[in-house]
């Protein structure tokens, strides 16, 4: 049996170049049909696939700091492959892990809303449908067909915009080409960026500017070898694929918990 | 009126009495229906949950009474597997007060989730992998096995039994009954640990997560043993009750005391290995993944180190050693104590392996999340304890549930009807209490 | 006298005298008398006979609404004027999507005047072309907003036809009546004309189970890296010289069901 | 859930679960069937012999 | 045979195994979760054929090219235009959610005349014939009374065809009253004239400079052309150019910045004439620019060296003196230094003397016109349309001063003072304003002390709105005429300020208008027909669209294939051929400001012993505060800390906190001497102690409910301070209290 070489698809953020502007949150919401609500200012209840967080570095006026972290769905790898901390949990395979992609999918008519993904993740990166998605009169006109609006009741997240994967596959298949090039598949947070600061492609391909922004360290699940990137909560295990890049320290230890006399040289993946 | 349906032997209070008490706790009920029915229409949003708190206090009632459930597995155990027949006395209360807290469970679930009408893809699509479909399936199951454990309860009324092929029925039901019940004890061995497991494998929630043998975590041996341990003083609980409230004595002592001496036993080996499992927790698991004991346990307003010792030290060790020692079993007000403990502190362990593991912060740069639940959702849980009521009532007055009753309590006037005891609504609540509990 | 006042009787009795309620021989007696099994067996009979007429004949009648098309349609005509058979009409777009249903632009070209006297080509030019309103047809084949159908990867990337999944409604002279689910709003043509769900072609149903049975044999072959534990190598090696071909081997993208990946199919 | 459902696969973990549960619903199901036969043939028998 | 109890029962038991062996509980079930799939009330997008449209985005003066996806005639996402010289590809977050306005419930449907009281909401719908026969009507019996000057213009912007049509409306018609809103480039057009001599717009090479001193200005917070900007400060990241923030809180730019310097609020001025003094002293500046191409460097630097050494700097601006040294020597050290002002998002013009003092160090270092420098811009001269013959009506209201002072004798160099008209005509002074047009601009929100803006607004008899939103201004207006949105028009969007080389982007219409709007050029040229004579003579275009095809002439072509038009052979001036002064050099003290020694910094409304803290304005793209508010997606992405509910939270270090006894999410009342406002206090350590911070852009009480009600508008809070030498609004804050609530 023929096989071919799997893609893993990550992301790799530059929190140094990352202002806070918010496009790229808005730029999912636009893609992604994501609805709204009169108050969003409660954000437990607010539907964000791309969250930008605030951190700040907790030292009084003037050494303040603060740094901006925008986070998708990390699409985790787990420990082995596909072992996501949500994936595994789904009582009914409406969320799964692709295996050609890396991508972790949501499926919402499968979803029957038990909620057990989002106490499993971490990074609360998944958002349930506690109302009907309602559109002022007329506003459901710029929902976009790739991607279906959610009902009431379900849980959603970021698909790493799986959609254009589809699309820019149709446009091969219609060119006799089986191959993506690496910005015929891009998600749409990536492209809104201002800042340039998110870059998007295969961590398994060396010619892509995220292999080789991060280097990822097959020996030791994908850990970045570029001694500024970082991921979000390494240690736990879940082997996430969006990586993190900064030139500052309190940032990237503030990517994951430490103990109080600990560097983060020493840390050690957790076995999950 | 009802007189023909009401076991031979055995007084009870007259019909309309028994109808004021149905109805009182039936608006109780149906206040809850409404509820259920708000959450059912308008969906989720009724409740106080939020993304943070995806799991809240329904999943904590359903731990919660699977939990306090777990007497009935138990007690079915060591009737039946192991012959024990003083329990002959309490068993089919004990089966009865684990088919209210089973179907209360399912029913529970029934509105947990955002998309009733899809609830049977747990099912038909199946996570073997999930523990949750784990949870699912077994509940299920051992929900079938206690539906046929009651229904030779239901069948032996009076007017049942009356029909051969009930009767009959019956019968030959009551002679395999060791085989429903062992398989009752395999499923729920695994729904109770599966419970368990459905916060220890958490891997994302540090909190939650605990190392373990294969696919299962410490939890999930944690969550069947305390089950076992606890449940039983559940059923002792809810049968003292039932004893205060018809002022009558129902079950031999002797089947309490044995009931309470294997649970105390139990209880201890459990907070024991429940003390180890902690330390471990606290001291390595937890550590390696760059957090401390008190990083759960501070900075919030209401989640502090109490908490765990008020768990393992006065609803762990205090009834354990009241249990374990003959005068501890003997004295009542001990044994109520020591019950009442126990069944806390078995909530308190659900409590926290759900709405704590949803309240800590896993991202350093994430906050405390706090909940309280909506009306709707304190509605909705107080409806299985109304409906526990109302079917323990029920089966009380109809059905020969504690077959020591009328051995216990003869009858001396003939026209038993007049002078029979009356509810007095001030029980109601007491009644409330440790059932929802 | 019937049974249920037999009963009401008994009760009445015991009410009375409770002492006489032992199980006494005399109705015993009673109960046996009528104890034939012939009247139990036919009821039974009736229920069931009853209650699979109604399942399998009057259920299906009551579940859809039959809907007529807004206009008559013959495919042979039109197969037989065009160059390149289907993909005349149903095209595919430069950007690999597909067009489905023709819009009026398409028919435009040559019915921009009524071309015979057939009455639904009279009505198709008044109501529709010069008033330059799109027909509404309705669309046997229409998925679900969930789902992600590419016919680019199915003609063009796998080259099929359009017959294994439509049948042949290109050689049809005239539309069929449209049924649509009353309940969920499909056409009855995805759940399939029969109940039962059985089928006897490929174009029979459009049900998900009907979509995988066919990738399941054509499923993309992803290279595994540590998908597997070693007693599940082992227990795939004994499966698959029980079953050959069921093993998980090598199977499809998803983690969960080594088939192809939900996303491949759902958006 | 079975082994026609498209989840099915056929591996160690679906084959321990889904045995379990199968396992146990056998019991179940031949336990009650049995009871229900018999039941039914002691009622037609008049077979009365039992007291409890 | 008689039908008892078991026969029931068996027939039941029959029906139920029938029943299992039928498929109507399993299709029922599978059809029931399939209903919960597809419930009719979730929308379910139509798919059709996917197209892309060039265009350029309106929403802010940033001039970004847009790449609209469009599937058939519904537009489904607007993104950056790739390969755009401004944005190329990456779009900020109002304009990634146009959308929501081109589609909101916001949109005015019709031209809608009011029905009784204004600012009611009551409006009945007229036809555009009768709409713009009134406004005919109307301006027709101002000008036979020989008014003409009364009416009046407030407009978003007098560059690009629509304001000049204006503009030529108005001169035609006799009237001197067209006044643009006013921001940073006021001051900045202002110091190029007075230094240069020019008439330009600034134009920073940020790309290729290499150390760039911001007093103030939020490079990542919307300043400027907000894309262009990030854009420039990701080239910064990877090129190793250094940024230097002053500002005294921690903004997103100072967090960005290589270094944060905080400094008291409003001594930005000392602390620029502070580093001057140090690389005057040291010799560090550009000895050739100085000698050849300046002229008054002597008088400026006795006056820089004599006042402003580094201790005195360092006691009025906080910032000790090492850090000042060492501030200016990396500044005039760097190989491309450039220093830049304006406060935020630079909405406020700010004090004159700021400007000049700024852009003298780039003077000092010599980094004017040259590459990695600050360039006079001068417009691109496309719009070439004959002269308008004015009659005496006309040329007579012409002759009148304007209403807002600019130009006059006090402030002889200024253009537009916005600014100055309420007061003007709360004060009544000189002559009322009895018609007012309000296009691309929201006064009523955007200007500074709302009430007395307001109050101005009710004394116009005739107030007639060009906003395609439902906008504050529209909802006190006499009459809508309703703009199409700007996804539905065609539009020149003239070149950004800010920006070095002049670029022109085309809006076009992505869809065909949704409502019975007008595009505000054809209403204008309508309206000129409707006046006759040789007003209607100056518009002799059929329409709008033709007019901009016939202006832009071969350009058309271009913008219309790519979406925008660059200048091919933009070329640097020399500085033989940059300064248009008397003296041809650049003037580092100009005469007409007046003498060097009147320099006096800004003096802020309110005493110290009433209010003791400083009341800051804070701008965030995610809040936008121009013509329109934030869109709902925009209003999603506000972090919590910012607004909760519909209340806006305060930002105040915690020291400050600690003394007023407040704590995180306490509700506080905040007053100034204009205006009072309930507040949530966050507790934020990047904030200077004694500060506090307000964010701009909330507080609407018109658009959608997804906008309004929510927050406070900063501008109730604080009102004009006018610069003495420009008459400009130089306010950065204001004096405030604040109580626990």
């Amino acid at each position: 049996m023929k096989h071919k070489k799997a893609k893993k698809y990550g992301m790799v953020i530059n929190l140094d170049k990352c202002t806070g502007c918010g496009s790229c949150m808005v730029a999912c919401m636009a893609e992604n049909n994501v609805p709204f609500r009169k108050d969003e200012s409660d954000k437990l209840l607010s539907i964000t696939w791309m969250r930008v967080y605030k951190l700040t570095n907790g030292k009084p006026f003037p050494n303040t700091d603060i740094c901006y972290l925008p986070r998708p769905c990390m699409h985790c790898e787990g420990q082995h492959e596909g072992h996501s901390p949500c994936v595994t949990v789904c009582p009914a395979v409406a969320t799964d892990y692709n295996i050609e992609t890396g991508i972790v999918s949501q499926i919402y008519t499968r979803c029957f809303g038990c909620r057990y993904c989002m106490a499993s993740c971490p990074y609360k990166a998944r958002y349930f449908n506690w109302w009907d998605p309602v559109w002022p009169d007329g506003m459901e006109k710029y929902l976009s067909p790739n991607v279906s609006p959610r009902m009431r009741g379900v849980v959603e997240k970021c698909s790493f915009c799986f959609h254009r994967y589809q699309m820019a596959k149709e446009k091969a298949f219609m060119e006799g080409r089986r191959k993506l090039k690496e910005d015929e598949y891009q998600t749409a947070c990536t492209q809104a960026c201002p800042a340039g600061a998110i870059t998007f492609g295969d961590l398994n391909n060396p010619n892509h500017a995220v292999y080789r922004m991060v280097k990822p360290d097959p020996k030791h699940h994908g850990r970045p070898t570029n001694p500024n990137a970082f991921r979000l909560l390494e240690r736990l295990g879940t082997n996430p694929k969006v990586y993190y890049l900064s030139s500052r320290e309190w940032v990237r230890r503030v990517g994951d918990n430490y103990l109080k006399n600990e560097s983060i040289a020493k840390k050690t993946v957790h076995q999950g | 009126m009802d007189s023909a349906l009401i076991p031979r032997g055995v007084k009870r209070c007259s019909l309309w009495q028994f109808l004021l008490f149905i109805s009182v706790v039936g608006a109780v009920l149906l206040w809850g229906v409404y509820a259920m029915l708000l959450c059912w229409i308008k969906g989720l949003n009724q409740t106080n949950m939020n993304d943070y708190y995806g799991f809240a206090i329904w999943i904590w009632a359903d731990l919660a009474v699977i939990a306090v459930g777990g007497g009935a597995f138990f007690t079915g155990l060591l009737r039946y597997i192991f012959g024990k027949d003083e329990l002959k006395s309490i068993i089919n209360y004990a089966v009865l007060i684990g088919f209210i807290c089973y179907s209360s469970a399912l029913l529970i679930l029934a509105y947990d989730i955002g998309q009733p009408l899809r609830g049977w893809f747990i099912f038909w699509h199946a996570n073997v992998h999930s523990m949750l479909t784990e949870v699912a399936f077994c509940l299920s199951c051992y929900f079938g096995v206690l539906t046929i454990e009651f229904i030779p309860l239901i069948l032996e009324n009076r007017q049942i039994d009356r029909v051969p092929f009930f009767h009959h029925l019956s019968h030959n039901m009551h002679e395999i009954m060791a085989v429903f019940a062992a398989t009752g004890v395999f499923l729920s061995f695994f729904h109770q640990g599966s419970l368990g497991g459905v916060a220890g494998v958490l891997f994302g929630r540090p909190f939650a997560f605990r190392e373990g043998i294969l696919i299962w975590p410490w939890t999930f041996f944690l969550f069947t043993w305390s089950a076992a341990a606890c449940g039983p003083c559940f059923t002792i609980l809810i049968t003292k009750i039932t004893e205060t409230v018809t002022r009558k004595k129902l079950v031999k002592d002797s089947a309490i005391e044995l009931l309470a001496k294997i649970s105390g036993w139990m209880i201890l080996t459990y907070i024991i290995a429940k003390t180890i499992d902690t330390w471990y927790w606290a001291t390595v698991t937890a550590p390696s993944l760059g957090q401390t004991l008190m990083d759960f346990y501070s900075n919030n307003p209401l989640y502090g180190i109490w908490i765990l010792f008020a768990e393992i030290v006065i609803c762990g060790f205090v009834p354990a050693a009241i249990l374990i020692t003959k005068k501890g079993r003997k004295n009542s007000v001990a044994l109520w104590i020591a019950v009442i403990l126990a069944v806390v502190g078995v909530c308190i362990n659900r409590w926290v392996m759900v709405l704590q593991v949803m309240a800590v912060p896993v991202m350093s740069f994430d906050y405390w999340a706090m909940y309280f639940p909506s009306w709707q959702e304190i509605a909705t849980t107080i409806l299985p304890v109304a409906y526990g009521i109302i079917l323990v009532g029920l089966a009380h007055r109809y059905l020969p549930v504690f077959p020591d009753e009328s051995e216990l309590n003869p009858i001396e006037t003939l026209p038993a009807e007049e002078e029979e005891t009356v509810e007095p609504p001030v029980d109601l609540e007491q009644e409330l209490k440790p059932a929802g509990a | 006298m019937s049974a249920l006042d037999n009963n009401a009787k008994e009760i009445a009795e015991d009410a009375g005298g409770e002492e006489l309620a032992t199980s006494s021989p005399e109705i015993n007696q009673k109960e046996q008398d009528n104890r034939s099994a012939g009247p139990v067996i036919l009821f039974f009979i009736i229920g069931l006979f009853a209650s699979l007429i109604l399942g399998w004949i009057i259920f299906p009648k009551l579940l859809y609404s039959k809907k007529k098309q807004p206009i008559d349609f013959n495919h042979v005509l039109h197969v037989a004027e065009v160059e390149d058979g289907c993909e005349s009409c149903h095209f595919f777009r430069e950007d690999g999507t597909y067009s489905g249903v023709p819009k009026l632009e398409q028919c435009i070209d040559c019915h921009e005047e009524i071309q015979g006297d057939s009455p639904d080509e009279i009505k198709f030019v008044e109501e529709y072309v010069s008033k330059g309103r799109e027909v509404p047809w309705l669309i046997y084949s229409r998925q679900p907003d969930c789902v992600f159908f590419s016919h680019a990867a199915h003609v063009k990337g796998a080259g099929m036809d359009c017959v294994t999944c439509h049948g042949h409604i290109g050689e049809s002279e005239s539309l069929k009546i449209y049924e649509e689910n009353r309940i969920t709003g499909y056409s009855r043509d995805i759940w399939g004309k029969s109940i039962g769900g059985f089928k006897k072609n490929t174009w029979d149903r459009m049900k998900m189970d009907d979509c995988a049975e066919c990738h399941r044999e054509k499923t993309a072959n992803i290279e595994r890296t540590d998908v597997k534990t070693p007693t599940n190598r082992l227990i795939d090696h004994l499966i698959d010289m029980v079953y050959p071909g069921t093993s998980k081997s090598g199977k499809g993208g998803s983690i969960q069901t080594e088939r192809d990946a939900c996303f491949v199919c759902h958006k | 859930m079975f082994p026609f459902s498209f989840e099915w696969i056929w591996d160690m973990d679906h084959v321990v679960f889904m045995g379990g549960l199968w396992y146990a619903l056998t019991i179940l199901g031949i336990g009650m069937t049995y009871c229900i036969i018999k039941a039914a043939i002691d009622a037609c028998r008049g077979n009365d012999e039992h007291h409890h | 045979m008689k039908i008892d109890r078991r026969s029931f029962l068996s027939f039941l038991i029959g029906g139920a195994a029938g029943t299992t062996l039928s498929p109507l509980t399993w299709k029922l079930m599978d059809d029931s979760a399939i209903w919960t799939q597809m419930w009719p009330w979730t929308p379910v997008p139509e798919d059709g054929e996917a197209s892309y449209v060039n265009s350029a985005c309106s929403l802010c003066s940033g001039g970004c090219g847009i790449t609209v996806r469009k599937i058939d005639d519904r537009a489904v996402k607007i993104e950056g235009m790739k390969g755009h010289p401004l944005n190329n590809g990456g779009l900020c977050i109002l304009g990634l959610s146009g959308l929501q306005l081109l589609y909101g419930p916001t949109r005015v449907w019709t031209p809608l005349k009011r029905v009784g009281k204004r600012g009611r909401g009551r409006w009945e719908k007229i036809s555009w014939k009768g709409a713009v026969s009134e406004v005919a009507e109307t301006l027709g019996d101002l000008r036979k009374k020989g008014q003409s000057h009364t009416a009046g213009i407030i407009s978003g912007s007098d560059r690009g065809t629509v304001p000049r049509l204006f503009d030529r409306f108005l001169t035609v018609y006799g009237s001197p009253n067209l006044m643009r809103t006013s921001s940073i480039i006021d001051s900045y057009e202002l110091t190029l004239h007075l230094m240069q001599g020019v008439q330009a717009l600034p134009g920073f090479d940020f790309e290729n400079a290499d150390f760039i001193l911001s007093f103030g200005s939020g490079i990542v917070d919307g300043w400027g052309s907000p894309v262009r900007m990030f854009r420039a400060n990701s080239t910064w990241c990877n090129t190793g150019g250094k940024v230097v923030q002053i500002e005294p809180r921690l903004s997103n730019t100072a967090a960005k910045s290589d270094k944060w310097i905080p400094i008291n609020p409003g001594t930005e001025t000392a602390l620029a004439l502070g580093i001057a003094h140090v690389i005057i002293k040291e010799s560090l500046y550009d000895a050739e620019f100085i000698n050849y191409y300046s002229e008054g460097f002597e008088d400026w630097k006795r006056f820089v060296l004599d006042e402003y050494g580094p201790d005195s700097v360092a006691t009025i601006t906080g910032i000790d003196s090492a850090t000042i040294i060492a501030l200016a020597s990396s500044f005039a050290r760097a190989s491309k230094p450039l220093a830049i002002c304006g406060r935020g998002q630079g909405t406020t013009p700010g004090s004159l003397n700021e400007c000049t003092a700024v852009h003298a160090l780039n003077a000092l270092v010599g980094n004017i016109n040259k590459k990695g420098g600050i360039f006079a811009v001068a417009e691109p001269d496309y719009i070439n349309w004959p002269e308008v013959e004015m009659d005496a009506r006309a040329a007579v209201g012409m002759q009148k001063d304007r209403l807002d002072g600019a130009g006059s004798k006090k402030y002889p160099f200024s253009r537009h003072l916005l600014n100055r008209l309420p007061q003007a005509i709360n004060s009544g002074e000189k002559y009322p304003l009895k018609a007012l047009f309000v296009a691309g601009a929201n006064p009523l929100y955007t200007m500074s002390d709302s009430k007395a803006v307001k109050k101005a607004f009710d004394k116009v008899p005739f107030v007639v709105s060009f906003s395609s939103y439902m906008d504050e201004t529209a909802q006190n207006a006499d009459l809508i005429l309703p703009n199409h949105a700007y996804l539905e028009r065609y539009e020149d969007i003239p070149t950004p300020a800010g920006m070095p080389k002049p670029v022109i982007g085309l809006s076009r219409p992505v869809v065909k208008p949704l409502f019975n709007t007008k595009h505000t050029g054809d209403v204008i040229i309508l309206l000129a027909k409707a006046m006759g004579g040789n007003i209607a003579d100056a518009f002799a275009w059929n329409s709008y669209d033709e007019c901009l095809k016939e202006t832009l002439g071969y350009k058309w072509r271009v913008m219309v294939e790519k979406g925008f038009w660059s200048h091919p052979d933009f070329f640097v001036q020399t500085h033989e051929e940059s300064f248009d002064t008397v003296s041809g050099k650049f003037e580092f003290a100009p005469k007409e400001t007046g003498s060097l020694k009147q320099f006096k910094p800004v003096k802020i409304e309110g005493d110290k012993t009433n209010y003791p803290l400083l009341l800051i304005p804070y701008d965030s793209i995610r809040l936008a505060n121009g013509v329109v508010g934030d869109p709902p997606f925009v209003m999603k992405s506000v972090d919590d800390t910012v607004l909760k509910g519909t209340d806006v939270f305060i930002e105040l270090n915690p020291k400050t906190a600690g003394e007023h006894g407040l704590r995180e999410g306490q509700l506080a009342m905040l007053s100034t001497p204009v205006g009072k406002a309930r507040v949530k206090v966050h507790l934020f350590d990047g904030i200077m102690p004694g500060l506090v911070a307000l964010p701009r852009g909330l507080g609407h009480t018109a658009f959608d409910d997804y906008l309004a009600g929510k927050g406070i508008n900063f501008n109730e809070l604080i009102g004009p301070v006018e610069d003495s030498v420009s008459g400009l609004d130089a306010a950065w804050g204001i004096r405030v209290k604040l109580a626990k609530a």
